[in-house]
């Protein structure tokens, strides 16, 4: 991290709580464009809530957000979308009752003619058939028929549907919650190949796992969160593993 | 969409049929068609609502009131059209407070807001009409509501239109398909950056609307606008979605859903008039028809199921 | 309107008397408005108003009734949707509280000062006799009942059919709720189902006028006998222009006057009379205008 | 359980006191008390079915026939206590039907055998009394229903009752917790081997049995069974239930709830007949104070966590 | 794996077809006492759906299950769990509106007389309190205040409630559906733990997991699936690590 570039996203001084649970205590956090940053820490440590804020689907307490150095008041997620923020969430935020074309385009259809407002374009869909199932491809998971809606399919369809989604319309900072825990050893090689196709065309991208070898493989920087707060900071290598895991778990207790 | 809840319309055709030498002439079939367009248009408003998990209790008083409303900007202004336009603006005013309060006013269940309405609607129509029904309504109106093409009414052209139209709109127009992700995913359509608010909104709007456009059709068929107008239109409209097999659950249903349903009420309550079964018994008759109707349903599908399973184990 | 119940508070001279009809339909209205020009004319009394939210809401009159007997009340009308509300009403007699029932009677109920009413078998029967008289011989009648359940819609149909006795045949007889809907829809499966009827009977106003409807569309406008009840203001515009043939007319209006007034005269300890009756007539053609 | 809509019943009680001088006396509450019973009653039934996602549009229907029956054995046979036990029995067998033929036909969504049940039972009803109500209840009914210890309605005291055995069995009692887990979860809660489908069934069945005691005090008030019983009931019972603050997605809920809201419902009214309000204006009122009640609960609430918010980012 | 004792779990022939996807086809699985059998595979394999069909959530279209060399017709997951089957579900089950000692004892609440039928009986609430509380101590994840409803809490969070509440009463047979997918590195270390704790208390064991180095740690045996087939049997070994995921990706694609 170099302290002269603007970081494509910046974190300072984020606090929420949620009623007697203090889920970030004054937060900070940046990432450089074509930088990947891994986001560590025990389960209820505050990594997504973190994300969450960043998104725009929570509002920060206290504390602020910049996008490449310009701070952007994140009241809704679709003020995080139009920032550049794509987010892959743990719960995947996924419409059981779309095939996996709806999912992909949700929010985002492919539609014309482009002088009417959003809402009320005609969607093109064999268009978003096509392009989905490409991108879909591309991950190599096997999917059941097309046309099934996803509250049927395995948990790792289902990750990687909404890893697709948020990847394929990645712009400025990309944010992925866990993006390999229900997938495959294969899938998870695509998303690891993915993730590092993303820093290379310049992405900003925070990943959280709890998968060290993953970890140490992609990331450029770790930031270690322990009960709210950010503890701590390594470059993952093989060598510092040990170290991460103590920073993780924690020398009290 | 599903078939079974056509296959069980027919059959209730079939066995009308045959009961009642009336039931399948032409004449009678015009009128069921009549007698249904109604609920239809309703339901597919309600079809709107229910796709999004919502439920609008307040159809039957906004048909009362845009009825009422236009028949007395009818007897003070005349006007087909400005009577017209006047019913379905006060439909659609209806819906936008239900949807406006509803989500900006962040309720727990649109339950609470459009049995508001359903009251408050009611009242108006009731004290602007001083509890008369005022008689009187365009040519236009009385045509829509009441003519008809050789048996086929106008107003069955109309519901064919709505739903065609709505059809359209649900399944291609980007709009739509937020519809439906708002249903199957409240929070995560939010999160997808789609307006959650404004779809929300939108739906008890085009429910507003539709019972304006109801309204017309009732005034047109009664050539008058009644406080009175659609008691207990909230249950009908509600039951056809849910007979027709569209899902509570958000999300899930077409408008054929709808319109089976609204034609299977019609049915059902023309073939007793026809019958001529006592007023006591029909209420017992419609009961267990509807659940027989929904039941043999539930069953032929899962006859299907067992009857693939066991030709997948055979196999 | 409401002037005069909110500005006399303070004067206690004045001796108030409730006024409850069932629901906010043109009927009761018309009954209100009378009694409240009788209010008007009469310094000594002061009448508040209350009513139903439907036909059937005893519960609602039986709260309006407690809620009048809380404003201390010394006499109350009411037109009482069912037996049902008897309790209540011997409730407030046994504090003090004269009764008068208007338009519907409570027949095993003795706590009552007086009865206003019409008699709706009476009415029925009425209808009955002019149907006897006009209908061709071996006709077919189809009767659009009110609503299930309350016995003054009953007795209108019932006396109807015991005083046509045999000079038509009941082809059918379906329930409308007293509905304008539902009575254009029943009339119409009716018509289907039996193209041959002569004449059609309805309980109450509101099927009557949607029946007309049914009747216009059918081709059969002035070809049926159709006889209602209540002689609304829709009805009588029908049987001015020649589609509907007669109605039982009622008299709302004397109902409310004499209501009140009734009930003044018993709380101010005047004997009334135990029942009167405001009678019924049959409107036709030729006596319409009378009715306005 | 959310101090919010007792506030507010709070509020609306000290309104009424002030605008009118009749509200706030002892006979008067005693009426409200009176007359609040059967909707809470009802509403207490509504709530266990409402925590498990469902919804019981019959209980109007259900108060009328379980009358209408007691009615009818009582004018044949006499007997307070067989009236009684007649009165819940129908009232618990309806109930039986609805849970047993949602649950083992794999009805979609209870809406549909409710809905045909509102129409089945009050068609029975009125098949059995003719038509006509059926005057006299014995001692013990009128009493339960009509009496009162001073001021105090007896039928207060039941509905005191039923809330406390309700409330116990709710949260001390094993099945009461099932009720619960089928409600946040229905699969979930098959996974693990609680008896999903009797839970379902239960909560109809008691849901029934309280319409049954509605019918008692209703019965009891009136001194008679009449099949025009509880018309509209369903609306008013779900009403309480939400306006009290109970979720409709199910598991989220408690007996204060349905108490609370009913109470408001028969505040209102009575409010409302003691100002002397027009009937049209009374639906205009009840409509907004309706949403009014439940929107500042809404803003209370939300106005507490921007305050904790505040403070927390302040400390 | 002895011929001559009889298995703890049996299956035999098990296939089941979901409209057009054939979700197994004619699986056959055997787990001692004693032992913990892993199940792998791809994503969208049918792991999830075989032990579901073991756990009495879907019916077989065809095919035997025996416990202790009994068959058993599991046609509700009550009979799986009163056979000695206890599962945590990929999906987890959990209870959002209750707290987690609530969802520990779902089913079975502490609760007497005994005389009376289970479900009328008087809950224990304070013994159900406490016992929950220990348990998931043992698991050492930080939970938020005991009486919070888990529908709020953290993905790690509620994996390990579920994880607790399925090893806490384990009898026979114990199956894990991805168990560590969501939690941090201690608490994944106490799991697995966990699950040799059950082994050495005679459970047979059956785990589904992507991480390979965890079955490779704890698994005695591993089964691999490919679109609803068994296709192959391994001793997890480190140096057998290449050949099992060979076998998981598939020669054929
Ligand atoms: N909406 C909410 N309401 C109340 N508490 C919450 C909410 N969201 C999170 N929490 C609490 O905040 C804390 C942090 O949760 P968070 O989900 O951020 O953890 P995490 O680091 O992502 O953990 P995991 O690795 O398990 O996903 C937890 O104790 C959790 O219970
Ligand atoms: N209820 C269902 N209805 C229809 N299809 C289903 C259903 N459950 C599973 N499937 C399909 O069956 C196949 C096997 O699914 P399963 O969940 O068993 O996979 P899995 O091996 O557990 O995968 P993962 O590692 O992703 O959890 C998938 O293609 C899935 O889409
Ligand atoms: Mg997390
Ligand atoms: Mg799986």
């Amino acid at each position: 991290m170099s302290a002269a570039a603007v970081p494509g996203l910046a974190v300072r001084g984020a606090s929420k709580t949620f009623g007697a649970v203090v889920a970030l205590d004054r937060v900070d956090l940046e990432v450089q464009h074509g930088e990947v940053l891994a986001l560590l820490g025990d389960n209820g440590a505050g990594k997504s809530t973190l994300i969450k804020c960043i998104s725009g689907v929570h509002r920060l307490d206290a504390g602020s957000i910049e996008v490449d150095g310009q701070e952007v008041a994140m009241t809704s997620p679709a003020v995080a979308r139009a920032a550049g923020i794509e987010t892959v969430y743990q719960d995947l935020a996924l419409f059981d009752n779309l095939d996996p074309t709806g999912n992909f385009y949700a929010g985002r259809e492919l539609a014309g003619p482009s002088w009417m407002p959003r809402g009320l374009r005609w969607m093109r869909r064999a268009d978003m058939a096509r392009s989905a199932a490409e991108i879909v491809d591309r991950l190599q998971v096997s999917l059941p028929a097309r046309s099934a809606t996803v509250g049927m399919m395995s948990g790792g369809q289902r990750q990687a549907i909404a890893v697709a989604r948020s990847s394929a319309f990645a712009s400025k900072v990309v944010i992925l919650d866990e993006p390999t825990a229900a997938l495959g050893v294969r899938e998870s090689r695509q998303v690891l190949d993915l993730i590092m196709r993303l820093r290379d065309h310049g992405c900003a991208v925070i990943v959280i796992s709890h998968a060290m070898d993953h970890v140490i493989e992609i990331a450029d920087r770790a930031v270690v969160m322990r009960r709210g707060r950010a503890v701590g900071e390594e470059i993952p290598r093989p060598e510092n593993r040990a170290r991460i895991v103590s920073l993780i778990v924690g020398g009290d207790d | 969409m599903r078939l079974g809840p056509v296959l069980i319309l027919a059959v209730l055709v079939l066995v009308l049929s045959a009961s009642s030498p009336y039931f399948a002439t032409t004449q009678n079939l015009g009128n069921v068609l009549a007698q249904s367009a109604v609920i239809a248009i309703l339901a597919v408003g309600q079809l709107l609502v229910i796709l999004t998990r919502g439920i609008d209790l307040s159809v039957g008083s906004t048909l009362a009131l845009a009825a009422v409303v236009g028949a007395l900007v009818f007897e003070s202004r005349g006007g087909g059209v400005l009577t017209i336009c006047v019913m379905l603006l006060a439909g659609a005013a209806v819906g936008a407070v239900n949807g406006l309060v509803y989500v900006f006013g962040r309720l727990p269940h649109p339950f609470i807001i459009t049995l508001a309405t359903l009251s408050i609607a009611r009242g108006l129509a009731l004290s602007l009409s001083h509890g008369q029904p005022i008689s009187g309504m365009p040519h236009v109106v009385d045509t829509v509501g009441g003519g008809s093409i050789g048996w086929l009414p106008y107003s069955s052209f109309l519901v064919a239109f709505v739903a065609i139209v709505v059809t359209l709109f649900l399944t291609r127009v980007v709009w739509g398909r937020w519809i439906y992700a708002v249903g199957g995913n409240p929070e995560g359509a939010r999160r997808l950056g789609i307006p959650r608010s404004w779809v929300l909104v939108s739906v008890y709007v085009c429910s507003g609307l539709l019972a304006g456009i109801a309204a017309v059709v009732t005034a047109g068929r009664l050539n008058a606008g009644s406080p009175t107008f659609g008691q207990l239109a909230e249950l009908d409209s509600i039951a056809a979605v849910v007979i027709g097999g569209a899902s509570f659950l958000g999300g899930r249903g077409h408008v054929g859903h709808a319109l089976v349903g609204a034609l299977m009420i019609g049915v059902i309550r023309n073939g007793m008039n026809l019958l001529n079964i006592e007023a006591s018994r029909q209420l017992i008759v419609i009961g267990v028809v509807i659940v027989l109707a929904v039941e043999s349903d539930v069953v032929r599908g899962r006859l299907e199921e067992r009857f693939r399973a066991l030709k997948a184990a055979g196999a | 309107d409401s002037n005069k119940t909110g500005s006399t508070s303070s004067g206690s001279k004045v001796v108030k008397i409730g006024f409850i009809t069932k629901f906010p339909v043109d009927f009761y209205d018309t009954m209100v408005d009378a009694a409240k020009a009788w209010d008007k004319s009469e310094p000594g009394a002061e009448v508040v108003f209350a009513q139903g939210s439907s036909g059937t809401d005893d519960e609602g009159e039986i709260a309006a009734i407690q809620s009048m007997v809380s404003q201390g009340v010394k006499a109350i009308a009411i037109t009482p949707t069912s037996p049902n509300v008897k309790d209540a009403l011997q409730q407030a007699v046994d504090k003090g509280i004269k009764v008068v029932l208007v338009d519907n009677d409570i027949p095993d109920w003795s706590g009552k000062s007086a009865v206003v009413a019409t008699d709706n078998l009476a009415g029925g029967k009425l209808a009955g006799q002019w149907l006897a008289q006009n209908m061709t011989a071996g006709g077919k009648i189809a009767i659009l009942q009110g609503v299930l359940g309350n016995p003054s819609l009953q007795a209108r149909v019932d006396g109807m059919v015991e005083a046509l006795g045999d000079a038509a045949t009941v082809v059918a007889k379906s329930p409308t709720d007293c509905d304008q809907t539902k009575g254009l829809n029943a009339a119409q499966d009716i018509l289907t189902a039996h193209p041959d009827i002569t004449a059609v009977y309805g309980a109450c106003g509101p099927p009557i006028t949607g029946a007309l409807q049914a009747i216009k569309s059918a081709g059969k406008e002035g070809k049926l006998l159709v006889v209602g009840f209540d002689a609304s203001p829709d009805e009588l515009t029908a049987i001015k222009g020649g589609t509907e043939s007669a109605s039982v007319a009622q008299f709302p209006d004397k109902m409310g006057t004499l209501g009140a007034k009734t009930a003044f005269d018993a709380a101010m300890g005047k004997t009334v009379d135990a029942k009167i009756d405001t009678g019924t007539e049959m409107v036709t053609k030729d006596n319409v205008d009378q009715f306005k």
